[in-house]
């Protein structure tokens, strides 16, 4: 077995999200023998940045990349250096507008807003105000997100009216500062909707800073959400499968270098779990700390 | 003849300080009227109303005969009034001939680039006419305070001005450059340029003044014809008392024992094996020509710099000073020629500036200060060398020149240092004070304090020090007795040796 | 300290001391009044409460970048020293089970120490303060990645901690008014650093050294002594910081802490400290903190767009910092 | 400009300037060196050309915010101009539909009036330049999200706009050099920046300002005009890193910018340029752009986990600053 040596771009690299890609990434490293670094820019707008991580992970000269685009477009002059470099690329998390990669691990995230919107009017009881904390006024999974759950409540559920989107950067203390002045602007707010692991964990500090009694879904998981599930201070949270990204990322790379040919989309799913189906087995599994 | 310019009632306030009221002055073509009072009398405030500084409260101001308003330092250039500043007012990264034609540089290409090569010249032919030896490419922060001095001179030259004020010019200049100044005023005044004069050197005053004006507490005191009024009357006009003039008395300290002896001091090319000792009690006067080292001899002494080689000795122990605050505990102290630079932290006000060098005689356990005895010392201090300031919480800044400097002084009494290197003490002080400061002095060797005084009014050094140690270009080219006359001194400080040696160096 | 309002004004009318410095809060007065009207909830006891805790991790910042900016020097590295000295806490509570008082006394004891050796670069390597705590900024984000592993240390088995900023010691007593510790605490930092600033001869230097640090050294202080000691006290008083913000998020999240700096040293400059030293006040800070925090607050409760949101914080920061510059002229 | 290699050598030795000059680049030789011993990659031409490709963006706006630093000023806005320049141009290209030339003037008169209105906001009103471009940088963030629609702006429509940065003049003439124009691009702002701060007037008082502003007033001097046009230069400036990242990036991309400004001066100030004004050079600038890109670069070449190399990053610039201070010292 060769010793494959991959370069994964991220969009992110502090966050919880992108931590539990990486240990996905990290563990098909260690199964299939391959070497794997992974990286990403501070903030998800920062699309130049991300663009000179992947110049410099071009010039290391690796066996295969894995992308998750910042920008569906940006990446397209690099994308076909890489191509002319023999090198396969792996898109993950959300796709390029180009047919370089050759496959793409994701998820559907608008899809999974509109469960967390579903899921949302059901807890509230089909009507009543709700808002919605986000993380990224710009980013493609901020937009999705917003998008997701903002529309499904428009078609679906005309007595239920979003009251304010704001955004905080995913940082838990200003979503949190966010998330009280939501409150207090609105008294009777039924639920709130943070649309990532930040966020949520905000909007919940926020709500139990004020003795809120609203509804909160929340977003991906980390051992803090699942805590405010479990007691209760969090509804339930939509989850993507952060963990299995990066394993079919790493996995589908392994794949392409051995000739072996891959389908155009690796679903890795998205899930609504909480308090009473957090511990089934097939959701535990895409849980992460 | 009409007047060039006349100010007539002017009035002006500060915060809490009524700076002038109802002052008058006029200026003839082609005379030098000199403007003459105490600290903080007032003399650079009207000169600032006049070249557009600050607005008047009060007055009028008459250009020619014709009443006019003077809005900006802009204005002023325009209606030909120049003036030289007793702060210094350069810009240190700049060079001294970018400096000097800030505003006005000459262009080339249709006005769109500078011309370096001709603004280098030009500033070059300024210094020629001022017998200044000094590139005009030097960068203006590099050169010592007399050394801006003159760059401050030759860019109020060149703006030929038909009204030019010198707001102190020589304050930190020697005889040389002063008789190279009085050349250049002599050489005006056949022009027809009309000079306002602002010194506390009363013999300048004799040597080049037409008419003398004099103000007391920001007030008019009166106009006299120099030539014919003496110097007493002028200064009890200034001082409201006549001063007495105490002769030198060299007292005998032979047997005390030596406080300070510097051993073969060395610091690059401005320090040469320089090699003296003070006795407790005595005043060691430090004389030289501009840049001959005793400012570099102070500052290696305190620490300031760091020194090549040489031993420093203190009451009959080796000390190693590497700092300032090393100096200042073995019980040396240095009043700096530059106080705004060095020496004041302008920003704060006067009590926390005479405090500076002695907080930690101020602080209790905890580190908390006691503000109550450091307001009572500033304000015994404020009036020993009276100090004009509303209070002791006036910021530094606010005060006159000579205000500050005293200031500085009190910072250096408060600290108690058993030795003391005074570097131009008495720069921007009127003669009132001036005397005052040296009774103190005299009173601090009387306690038996070492003293070293640097300065280059000759008249000063003769009338303070026991012994002459006199300096030429790093090197210490003798050692006069109190009471030396000028020409031994002049003799030792133009004492060259360099001209020769210099030319094996660069070999 | 270098007080303007000490001489009356020169215009006919004197205008009382007292009523001068109270001008100074009046960009922050109007915005309350604005928002007052325009938002019944804005003046609700628990809004009022949550713009005082919004403030609380900003303005003990603040506080420290104060006694560095009253220097002259500038601290970049406060908001990830803030996170570097949480995440310690959460080793020294979480990883080896230590009681809470170490807790706070090794966030503290880290800020301090990452203080002396900033202080020390600058001071006795010349480096400039904005290269050494830039690198510093660097520095700590990094190792408080790598420390933490990566990810947040949740302080679960401490259940005290979160009552460090969360509970209310004066709620217990007066329950009307049940104001968070992490205010009290912001308010506590605020009256020490205060006192410090102008009572004790490490205050007295601090300003001395941002007017003129050459005067100083050629007074014969040791200035690389007192520098180190600013910038010891400004980190520790970032140990703080880092308490409270553990408190409230009840975990260490290593990633938080970059951009906090701007928003520290803009509360300080709003707060009429200016950036080339030898002025400054702690009330102003504070001033400066609150400003922005009843800003964010105002716009949110308005629901503004988070878009105009910006422009509107944009210019009402010029805005208030002109009218201050207005007052001072008028003086 | 103000060249401290004026003087010669104190001690016997003496050094030709040219040598110390060298020297300057001497943390920037060191880097580069290591990283190619370290790996065989990072000498390769496409990596070279990655680099500068990389330090293009950061580099023009370090230039913008050098000229500001050396007045004494700072500039907070340089990143969200950039953006809010760059979303300009995709309002006129794509949204109306205009020819590329009115594109590119549009985003440096963008630019330069942004940075008017930042310099008079100073000049006029005497609000402190960290307040008045902090305000700026809100403002514009907040203008590019609006214009903009809160998404990025593609150049489709466009198809020679990529070319202004990522095409290569150089390598239609010497395809083994295949230099990108934005790095060109780069070389020719520094050239003219150079040129202006060195030989006219606007570069003189720009220095004059920086040194002592109080001074050149009293000399005649309308002080303000020329801070306006400092600012007014740096705003242009800023409106041609808005077409370099635009064209990298295909897009406008209005989110982007807020961070950016930290970079850019950060490069300045490694580059020796004094924070309090007065002093500065472009080519130091450059060098301190391009340690910053070098740095990264080579870190994640030799796939240092990302964490280590903020750690590093931070490192090296305190030691490369420090470096750079022992050789004056020793000049
Ligand atoms: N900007 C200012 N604010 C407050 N007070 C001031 C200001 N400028 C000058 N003063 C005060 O006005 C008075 C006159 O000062 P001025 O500088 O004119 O004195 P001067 O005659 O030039 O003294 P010196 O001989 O010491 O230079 C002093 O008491 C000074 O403290
Ligand atoms: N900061 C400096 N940088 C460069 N050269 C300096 C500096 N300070 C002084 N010099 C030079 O050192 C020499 C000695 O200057 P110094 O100030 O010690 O002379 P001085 O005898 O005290 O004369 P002065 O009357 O000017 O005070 C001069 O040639 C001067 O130009
Ligand atoms: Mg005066
Ligand atoms: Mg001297």
């Amino acid at each position: 077995q060769d010793n494959y040596d991959i370069a994964l771009i991220s969009k992110g690299f502090q966050h919880q999200f992108w931590q539990a890609v990486k240990a996905g990434a990290d563990k098909a490293a260690a199964e299939f023998g391959a070497t794997v670094t992974f990286e990403g820019p501070e903030t998800e707008s920062q699309v130049d940045r991300q663009m000179d991580m992947l110049a410099a992970a071009l010039s290391r000269k690796p066996d295969a990349i894995g992308f998750a685009a910042l920008d569906s477009q940006a990446a397209t002059p690099l994308l076909q250096q890489a191509k002319d470099a023999a090198i396969p690329v792996i898109a993950f998390d959300s796709g390029v507008d180009s047919d370089i990669p050759l496959t793409t691990a994701t998820t559907d995230n608008v899809a999974a807003a509109a469960l967390a919107a579903d899921k949302m009017a059901e807890l509230i009881g089909g009507e009543g105000k709700v808002a919605v904390v986000a993380h990224d006024q710009t980013s493609r999974t901020g937009i999705d997100r917003v998008d997701g759950f903002v529309n499904r409540i428009k078609e679906a559920y005309p007595k239920i009216e979003v009251v304010s989107v704001q955004y905080g950067g995913g940082d838990q203390l200003q979503s949190t500062e966010i998330a009280k002045s939501i409150l207090l602007a609105n008294p009777d707010l039924k639920g709130i909707f943070g649309a990532n692991e930040g966020s949520a964990i905000g909007v919940v500090n926020g709500k139990t800073e004020l003795n809120s009694t609203i509804v909160v879904i929340g977003f991906d998981s980390g051992a803090a959400q699942k805590g405010f599930i479990e007691s209760g201070a969090m509804a339930g949270a939509i989850t993507q499968n952060p963990v299995g990204i990066g394993y079919e990322t790493v996995k589908a790379a392994i794949s392409a270098l051995k000739g072996e040919t891959l389908p155009p989309i690796i679903d890795t799913g998205f899930y609504y779990y909480d308090k009473a189906t957090m511990g089934n087995p097939e959701i535990a599994a895409v849980l992460y700390d | 003849m009409d007047a060039l310019i006349e100010l007539i009632g002017i009035g002006k306030s500060f915060p809490g300080v009524r700076a002038l009221h109802n002052v008058n002055f006029d200026l003839q073509a082609g005379e030098v009227h000199a403007l003459m009072g105490e600290n903080g009398a007032g003399k650079s405030t009207l000169m600032k109303i006049l070249s557009g500084v600050y607005r008047r409260d009060a007055g009028e101001i008459r250009l020619d005969g014709k009443p006019v308003e003077i809005g900006s330092p802009r204005q002023a250039q325009e209606m030909g009034i120049g003036i030289i500043h007793q702060e210094l007012a350069l810009m240190r990264d700049l060079t001294a001939a970018q400096n000097i034609f800030i505003g006005r540089e000459p262009r080339q290409l249709g006005g769109w680039l500078l011309d370096e090569k001709a603004l280098n010249r030009a500033t070059q032919a300024i210094f020629d006419s001022m017998n200044l030896k000094l590139a005009p490419t030097v960068p203006v922060g590099s050169l010592t305070v007399a050394k801006q001095q003159m760059v401050e001179i030759a860019k109020a030259l060149s703006y030929r001005s038909r009204i030019l004020i010198m707001d102190e010019p020589t304050a930190a200049l020697n005889d040389a450059e002063i008789a190279e100044l009085f050349v250049i005023i002599n050489r005006l005044k056949a022009e027809g340029v009309g000079i306002v004069y602002i010194s506390h050197k009363m013999d300048e005053i004799k040597r080049i003044s037409d008419r003398v004006t004099v103000m007391r507490d920001g007030e008019y005191v009166g106009t006299v014809p120099a030539a014919t009024t003496s110097m007493e009357t002028i200064i009890s006009m200034m001082v409201g008392r006549t001063l007495s003039n105490e002769a030198l008395v060299v007292p005998n300290t032979s047997a005390a024992p030596v406080a300070l002896e510097v051993r073969n001091l060395n610091r690059g090319r401005e320090i040469r094996d320089v090699s003296f000792s003070v006795r407790q009690g005595e005043i060691l006067g430090l004389a030289g020509l501009m840049g001959a080292g005793r400012t570099e001899v102070a500052r290696a002494i305190f620490g300031a710099d760091p020194r090549d080689s040489g031993e420093i000795w203190v009451n009959g122990q080796r000390v190693g000073i590497s700092t300032p605050g090393d100096a200042v505990h073995a019980g040396i102290g240095y009043l700096s020629e530059d106080r705004k630079h060095f020496g004041l932290a302008t920003g704060m006000n006067v009590r926390n500036n005479i405090a500076l060098a002695s907080l930690a005689r101020f602080t209790r356990p905890g580190g908390l200060l006691d503000d109550g005895a450091m307001r009572k010392v500033a304000e015994r201090y404020i009036g020993q060398l009276s100090i004009k300031t509303p209070s002791d919480t006036q910021e530094a800044r606010l005060l006159s020149g000579g205000n500050q400097q005293k200031v500085v002084i009190a910072k250096w009494l408060l600290r108690d240092c058993d030795i003391l290197i005074f570097d131009e003490p008495t720069r921007g002080i009127d003669v009132g004070a001036k005397s005052e400061i040296y009774k103190l002095l005299n009173a601090l060797a009387a306690e038996g304090k070492a003293i070293i005084v640097i300065s280059s009014e000759l008249p000063e050094v003769l009338r303070l020090s026991h012994r002459i140690a006199v300096m030429c270009e790093g090197r210490l080219t003798g050692m006069l007795p109190g009471g030396a006359s000028q020409e031994e001194i002049m003799h030792l400080a133009t004492q060259r040796q360099s001209a020769v040696a210099e030319m094996r160096h660069a070999g | 300290m270098t007080d303007i309002a000490a001489t009356p004004a020169k215009s006919g009318i004197r205008i009382s001391g007292a009523f001068h410095r109270l001008l100074a809060f009046s960009g922050l007065i109007a915005l309350v009044v604005v928002f007052s009207l325009a938002s019944p909830n804005f003046m609700q006891t628990q809004n009022v409460l949550a713009i005082l805790q919004a403030t609380s991790v900003n303005g003990v910042l603040a506080i420290a970048a104060t006694l560095v900016i009253i220097t002259g020097g500038i601290d970049l590295s406060v908001g990830t020293l803030m996170t570097f000295c949480a995440v310690i806490t959460g080793v020294v509570l979480t990883y080896f089970g230590l009681p809470l008082p170490l807790g706070i006394v090794a966030s503290i004891l880290a800020g301090t120490g990452v203080g002396l050796v900033s202080g020390t670069i600058i001071a006795k390597l010349k480096v400039p303060p904005f290269i050494a705590t830039l690198g510093m900024m660097l520095i700590l984000k990094g190792l408080s990645l790598v420390i933490s592993g990566t990810k947040p240390i949740y302080f679960n088995d401490t259940p005290g901690f979160t009552q460090i900023a969360q509970g209310s010691f004066v709620g217990a007593i007066i329950p009307a008014i049940p104001v968070p510790n992490g205010v009290m605490i912001l308010f506590l930092v605020a009256g020490l650093a205060a006192f410090v600033l102008t009572k004790t001869a490490l205050g007295r230097y601090t300003f001395a050294l941002g007017s003129n640090e050459e005067a100083v050294r050629l007074s014969g202080v040791n200035i690389d002594r007192w520098k180190i000691a600013v910038y010891a006290t400004a980190g520790g008083i970032c140990g703080v910081a880092g308490l409270l913000i553990a408190s409230r998020l009840n975990s260490a999240q290593p990633a938080l802490g970059q951009g906090y700096e701007l928003d520290a040293i803009a509360a300080v400059v709003i707060g009429g400290t200016s950036l080339s030293g030898g002025r400054g006040t702690v009330i102003g800070t504070l001033i400066g903190a609150l400003i922005i925090s009843v800003l964010a607050n105002g716009l949110r409760i308005l629901s503004v767009p988070q878009e105009w949101q910006t422009v509107v914080t944009g210019t009402i920061i010029i805005l208030a910092v002109y009218a201050d510059i207005l007052r001072r002229r008028n003086l």
